[in-house]
């Protein structure tokens, strides 16, 4: 765990409300693993005060992290304003993370609006293999319209198969992407050790966490606790601490 | 060009930042509040803790405590409401499975603790001190959020008083007795706990506050009020330590919303020896250590060779 | 589904705005803070006075008053500092050039006014009752810059009862008590004020406090303290109202950091028939009528037919 | 007095650390004369709380006005991120400004630093001249160094005379900007009505009244200071006020 100024790489908007920060910060990448988060700050104000938490979007080993936000309130706000070349500062990488083994032949992976965020690191991690052996990830999108279904592109880039559920049904299945994941289980599995990762909004954590029992361990990073240190400092967030990582509601 | 000259030369040696507190010496005014730094490790691998000036501890108690349900923090305006409800792993997990980590660090453990009567505090003060590794004990008079009536001990000066000869009575460490500032004088407050026999007074702890989601029509914090902490209320702990300084002789330990070395060189001008960095440890994990630095530049850019000649040093006289 | 079924349906018409503070009638809940809003004509050019629920004067007394020296004024974190030191026209010069301005609006004003002795209070009262224009009485008990022993009035109940018996039998008008955060008990002082005979109370006034310039060494006021308002102290003020609701039966005005509609409703579900705008008004001249509007769109929204339904209504049964 | 949602037209860098400023703003502009305030606000944190105020830069009558500011602190380091297309709220055009009659012949204009912002708006419209006649306008600037001497093409555009003097002399005469006031006052004059006008550091300020003394009233505009509301309201400046609006230290 570090604290690091960090230099913005670039900030772009990347679908209307939503931004991809790129942060040169090699310490922290090289010992973040998906599903971990950091907490940011960005500016100097005392309105917003505390930190904000985000996961890491996406790992680039030397040279830093990427983070997927969607502005919502005045700290998102603030850091849609920042240019490349600013420092934003980062704490991280906090929290325990996804974790699987090699033998691992399946992955399910559903995400919900800015739930995606964490997911594409995962995916990579995933994607990457096993020693010498395949391994299917299937990624599940949902969201309230087609705006809302972030990184498909970046998915299937790097071999994940992409299931898209709105909504509005402005894209892909009209209705709650845990119905594609409850179709998909309902099919013939094969005997591939196979696991769900999931992260979204609280009820849709909740409807994949009940598909899964049948199933399989979900495990689910929430967006929604509210943290003032995210290190296991403050007791704010009542959440197992492991050393001195957070744990989050894995 | 003539005031400049008026200045003395710049010192040679780097300037004097050591500051005694109820016979406890530090290597500098800057330490860690409590229940803002964990017991210590948490904020480990972000900082050196043998450059700080202290340790407080979170708050401890005889029994472990769960503490209240969640929400329990939530941000306000420059500041932040909390209804923790004094979580604590209890004195005796706390020596045994968190005293030896901070043990390790050439750095004094203040331990800060509460009790919910009288006589926990004097048993709390005795267990305290029977470990090696504590260096003082800063007595929580002040928590809004227990509710089993020790609140009372924080904001009458008869109960306080009782609470603070108890624990002198219990303990040979210096006894640092922590004000609440939700009172109508504060001074009342430092000069009962002084005639009760406390070292030193730490202040301010946070003022008692609330906040209400207009959605759900229900209170933001499970516990309904929380205490307010932050660079919100710095000018009202300054107006304290200030008014206690004027109140007192015990040296004063300044607190609340000191987020830089300007922030704490406002307290130490108003009348503390000492500092306590609260919240700002989760805004910006080294802000102790900027905090240290800066004090120290402070120093040498205004030819101070010791920061003990800042203490009380406000100059109240009208400029023009 | 099930919960918005629940739902009474959607009202017809526009929900209902008007409360009533100690028999005065007013259009909606939002009425302008003492000390902020001149008397009334400085905001003029950008909001229309007709729609304010009230105007409450800058605090006068029987003579003008020069107030302090400057700095008076100087910004913290969410907040700001004030040692005006209660300039005013005095009472004369108000009735003669400033209330016939505010007169030509159908706005009550609501004359918010100080003395330095018990017997100035009584005199002031009577003044400002005779002459026309002048629908109810605000009694500044609590402003922290009088140093003439104006804040032993505010922080003694027995002292801020003998100020509200002698205004009550000075006055026919409506008496409202304002009253200072700075105490240990809010609900004593509201209890004090009620048996004294007042029809209302407003809270909160500033919190005292205090900021030094660190490079002169010297406190940034030129009155050394000053008054914190604006968000910052919003938790506060939310906690106080709160507490006095569930300790008098009069109606309470709440104030402190109302910068939006959801702040005022923070408030007013906390217990308060009507809000004050103060600091907001600085930093947004229009927040009132944006304040109004919000608090219509928020009933709407909500199904609530009248706003005195949301007085109070904060619901504190744990969630889970 | 107008509270006003404007647009930002665009907001640039236009020297190490000042930027320029424009906004749409049609009903402030045409009310607006030089040396007038207005007082700002951009984003909607309560850190900074308080609006800053401005003067009046530049007046582009039908449609807005512009501002020329350095970055200090907390308030004006937020403007320097605001964008183009972004809002920003605009109480204005506060205060008397500065004044002067048909008659003026000749008009020293005295700015040190970021004083320099008022006197472009005020040389626009001594340079417009009066009825039929010529008036001479000569642009006295002063600085710390050549960074800090701004809108010297500017002022020559519109036919001013411009002067510079540095503290560090990397431009102009080495010393202040009073020492060419003075020089040029101690030549021979002509019969002209002259007028001296003057904005910058208190200090300056100060001796550019004491010169004045001797020769004209000087007019003076303050930017150091601490405003609350701008309008008189909260009685936190000791200003005199004439009708709503502030009459800054003239
Ligand atoms: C472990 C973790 C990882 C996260 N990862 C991402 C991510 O990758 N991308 C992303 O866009 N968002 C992520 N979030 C959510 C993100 O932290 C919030 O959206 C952000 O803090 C809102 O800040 P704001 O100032 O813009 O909004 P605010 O103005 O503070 O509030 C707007 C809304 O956001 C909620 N909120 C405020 N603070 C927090 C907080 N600390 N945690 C959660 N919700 C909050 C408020 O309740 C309110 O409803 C994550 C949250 C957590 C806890
Ligand atoms: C009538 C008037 C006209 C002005 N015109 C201009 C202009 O055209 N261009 C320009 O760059 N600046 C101008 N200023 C100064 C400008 O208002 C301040 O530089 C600005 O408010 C600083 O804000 P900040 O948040 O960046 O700095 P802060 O972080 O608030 O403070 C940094 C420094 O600025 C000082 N300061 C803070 N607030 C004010 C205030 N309200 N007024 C004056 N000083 C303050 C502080 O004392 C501190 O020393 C003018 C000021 C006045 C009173
Ligand atoms: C999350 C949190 C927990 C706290 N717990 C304690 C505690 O256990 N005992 C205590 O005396 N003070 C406690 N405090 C108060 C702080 O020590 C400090 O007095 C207060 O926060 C003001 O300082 P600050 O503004 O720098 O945070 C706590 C404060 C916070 C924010
Ligand atoms: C500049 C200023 C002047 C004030 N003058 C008075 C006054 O004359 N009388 C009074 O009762 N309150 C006065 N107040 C207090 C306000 O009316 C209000 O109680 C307080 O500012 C809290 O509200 P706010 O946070 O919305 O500003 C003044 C406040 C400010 C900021
Ligand atoms: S955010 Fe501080 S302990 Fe979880
Ligand atoms: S700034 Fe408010 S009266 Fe001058």
């Amino acid at each position: 765990m570090y604290q690091v100024k960090s230099r913005v790489i670039k900030n772009e908007e990347v679908a209307e409300g939503y931004f991809r920060l790129s942060l040169e910060c090699p310490e922290v990448a090289e010992k973040a693993g998906p599903g971990q988060f950091v907490m940011l700050r960005v500016g100097n104000s005392y309105d917003p005060l505390l930190r904000r938490p985000f996961s890491i979007h996406r790992i680039n080993k030397w040279s830093g992290i990427e983070i997927l936000y969607k502005v919502i309130g005045k700290g998102t706000g603030m850091m849609a304003h920042i240019k490349a070349g600013e420092g934003a500062s980062v704490i991280g990488s906090l929290g325990n993370g996804f974790s699987f083994t090699e033998e691992l032949g399946e992955a399910l992976v559903v995400g919900g609006g800015i739930g995606a965020a964490p997911l594409l690191a995962l995916a990579e991690k995933l994607t990457g293999k096993g020693i010498g052996e395949e391994r299917k990830v299937i990624v599940f999108l949902g969201g309230k319209s087609k705006e809302d279904i972030l990184c498909v592109e970046e998915f299937k880039e790097i071999g994940a198969e992409v299931q898209i559920a709105t909504d509005d049904g402005s894209l892909g299945h009209k209705g709650f992407v845990t119905e594609l994941l409850e179709r998909y289980l309902g099919q013939p599995q094969g005997t591939a050790p196979t696991r769900i990762f999931s992260c979204g909004p609280h009820l849709m954590s909740k409807r994949v966490a009940e598909i899964a029992k049948k199933y399989n361990t979900p495990c689910q990073v929430s967006l929604e606790a509210h943290m003032a240190c995210g290190v296991g400092a403050c007791l704010g967030c009542v959440i197992k601490v492991k050393g001195s990582g957070v744990r989050g509601q894995f | 060009m003539s005031s400049e000259s008026n200045k003395p030369p710049a010192t040679d040696h780097r300037p004097l930042t050591t500051v005694t507190i109820a016979g406890l010496k530090l290597k500098n005014p800057v330490m860690v509040a409590s229940g803002t730094f964990g017991y210590g490790e948490e904020y480990s691998p972000y900082i050196d803790l043998n450059r700080l000036g202290a340790i407080v501890t979170k708050g401890l108690s005889i029994k472990p405590k769960m503490g209240n349900p969640t929400p329990r923090i939530i941000e306000t305006p420059s500041g932040m409401l909390n209804a923790i409800g004094l979580q604590n792993v209890g004195i005796d997990a706390f020596v045994k499975d968190k005293l030896p980590f901070v043990r390790q660090f050439d750095v004094p453990v203040i331990a800060n603790f509460f009790g919910n009567t009288l006589e926990e505090y004097g048993e709390a003060a005795r267990k305290l001190s029977d470990c090696d590794g504590v260096h003082a004990l800063e007595v929580n008079i002040s928590c809004p959020n227990v509710k089993e009536g020790g609140i009372v001990f924080g904001i009458d000066p008869k109960a306080a008083a009782s609470v603070i000869s108890l624990v002198r009575k219990s303990t040979k460490l210096p006894v640092i007795a922590k004000l609440s500032p939700n009172v109508t004088d504060i001074t009342v407050m430092a000069r009962a706990v002084e005639d009760a026999g406390a070292d030193a007074v730490s202040l301010i702890n946070t003022l008692t506050g609330m906040a209400i989601d207009v959605r759900t029509r229900r209170p933001r914090l499970a516990n309904i009020t929380g205490g307010l902490s932050g660079p919100a209320i710095r000018p009202v702990a300054v107006r304290m330590v200030w008014q206690v300084a004027n109140a007192v002789k015990l040296p004063i330990i300044g607190i609340g919303g000191i987020m830089t070395a300007d922030d704490a060189l406002e307290f130490i001008i108003a009348g503390a020896t000492a500092v306590q960095v609260g919240t700002a440890n989760f805004v910006n994990p080294t802000a102790t250590m900027e905090i240290i630095d800066g004090l120290e530049k402070y120093l040498i850019d205004n030819h101070i060779a010791d920061i003990k000649e800042l203490v009380r040093s406000l100059n109240i006289q009208a400029s023009h």
